[in-house]
């Protein structure tokens, strides 16, 4: 089945980012498709490569980057959340004048398009937010 | 805005719903979920929008955010008809609970009781939550 | 339909809404600050166990455990891993998560 | 960001040519940002223009294209409504180009 997930919460303040995670370990454990992972609202704050947690917690960011790396998982972070929060990659930091970009390995900085897209798609899309 | 044309997605129509139960300033989520309905609307999709609980409150009439140095979006919801997003349905029991009638909202809306709005989430392919 | 509930009901009304508007039928699963709704000894206790006549509760172990609420979960609610939360969402058309 | 004079005026603008403080716009500033766009400005080209500000006055945002052509057919007729004609006035787009000169905030690329 190909499935879609939604992710609106941030890292560390919220269990969303956890519980998306999880699940989506466990729909390819179970065979399924993860068609894309896409991150609204503060969940673009889940793309950030600048995230240094202690070293006895876990690196949430690393993690999803590894996951992506290792499924071939579609990231997409949405363009508008992602300016309004300060998350650039190489070409918008170019296009908006910023002298950094912060985008971690595996993630994409896309329209919110591509959650509509998600939607029409998947067989199922499922939301994680707080 | 944008000066791509219209989305073709092989003829394949949806049913989404928007599920609005925030309120609005107090978050960012009927904000940003109005942005991603207002981009729906490219994708020939059968789209409706559902106001529960809070998300009644974005409906208000006379929304005034001039002090608050926040955007008022609330003008917005009077443009979806131009997106042909016509389909509003707000819940009775979240807008009596509330104190409100529809005399108070500031677009023409379809005010369904729980029954009916239950057996609409039940025919949605795609439910998205803010 | 699967109603994904994510918020204590101690704390805000996701599930109280989420029963409100799930038809018969549909499937309840509590996951995160949720699962404190599939315990016993609280005060919603009885709205949960009134509303099982109508929809499946499940709840999420990893969540109850993380919780120390494992050993009170109510009776006839279901506990799922991930993968059983995966199921879920595979056995069901649609869902809706009441953030 | 760059801070260009208009008429006498001190305005700033984007990397990209877009207005930074909306309350900026004025007649002059418009023309100037047409200019930078190598539009010619005639009495069509305002048309739209105030058209969108119009648009964006009552609702808030930019509207998509789609909505914009309907919108304007409903106003100024189906000779004008459609996207040849508005191409034809802003060659490359009017959501860029007419929104730019408009002064209406940046478009994100929310597609």
């Amino acid at each position: 089945m190909k499935i879609g997930v939604l992710v609106n919460e941030g890292p560390y303040t919220h269990e969303a980012s956890d519980s998306a995670y999880n699940f989506v370990k466990a729909a390819i454990e179970k065979g399924h498709e993860i068609y894309r992972v896409f991150f609204y609202h503060d969940g673009v704050n889940n793309s950030t490569r600048l995230t240094e947690p202690p070293r006895d917690d876990r690196n949430i960011v690393t993690r999803w980057s590894e996951l992506a790396k290792a499924h071939n998982l579609d990231m997409v972070v949405c363009i508008a959340a992602a300016q309004r929060r300060g998350i650039m990659d190489e070409n918008e930091a170019k296009r908006q004048g910023k002298d950094a970009n912060n985008i971690a390995e595996g993630f994409r900085i896309s329209g919110l398009g591509q959650l509509v897209e998600a939607g029409i798609q998947c067989d199922r899309l499922v939301t994680f937010g707080d | 805005m944008s000066d791509e044309m219209d989305m073709e997605e092989g003829g394949v129509i949806k049913k989404f719903m928007f599920v609005n139960r925030k309120a609005p300033y107090g978050t960012i989520y009927a904000l940003e979920g109005l942005e991603v309905v207002l981009i729906s609307a490219a994708f020939e999709q059968d789209v409706s929008m559902a106001f529960i609980d809070d998300g009644v409150y974005e409906l208000k009439k006379g929304q005034d955010t001039k002090e608050l140095g926040q955007k008022n979006f609330s003008p917005t919801y009077r443009a979806l008809e131009g997106y042909d997003i016509e389909k509003l349905y707000v819940e009775r029991e979240s807008m009596e609970a509330r104190g409100l009638t529809e005399d108070d909202l500031l677009v023409d809306v379809i005010v369904m009781d729980r029954a009916e709005l239950a057996a609409k989430l039940d025919e949605q392919d795609v439910l998205i939550s803010f | 339909m699967l109603h994904i509930v994510n918020k204590s009901p101690y704390e805000r009304n996701s599930l109280e809404s989420c029963l409100r508007l799930a038809s018969k039928g549909s499937a309840v699963l509590l996951i995160e600050d949720g699962v404190y709704g599939a315990t016993k000894g609280g005060s919603f206790e009885g709205k949960v166990l009134a509303a099982m006549a109508d929809v499946k509760v499940y709840a999420l172990a990893p969540d109850l455990s993380a919780r120390g609420m494992a050993d009170r979960v109510l009776d006839g609610v279901s506990v799922v891993d991930y993968g059983g939360f995966v199921d879920l969402v595979a056995e069901h058309t649609n869902c809706q998560s009441w953030l | 960001m760059p801070m260009v004079d208009i008429a006498g005026k001190t305005v700033e603008v984007d990397e990209e040519g877009y207005l930074v403080n909306l309350a900026d716009w004025n007649k002059d500033v418009a023309d100037y940002l047409a200019k930078e766009e190598k539009v010619d400005m005639s009495e069509n080209h305002w048309e739209v223009v105030n058209f969108l500000r119009e648009y964006y006055d009552e609702y808030q945002i930019a509207p998509a294209i789609r909505v914009l052509t309907k919108a304007i057919a409903k106003k100024l007729g189906p000779d004008k409504g459609n996207n040849k004609y508005l191409y034809e006035l802003f060659p490359y787009g009017p959501a860029k180009q007419a929104c730019k000169i408009a002064g209406l905030p940046k478009p994100t690329g929310c597609i």
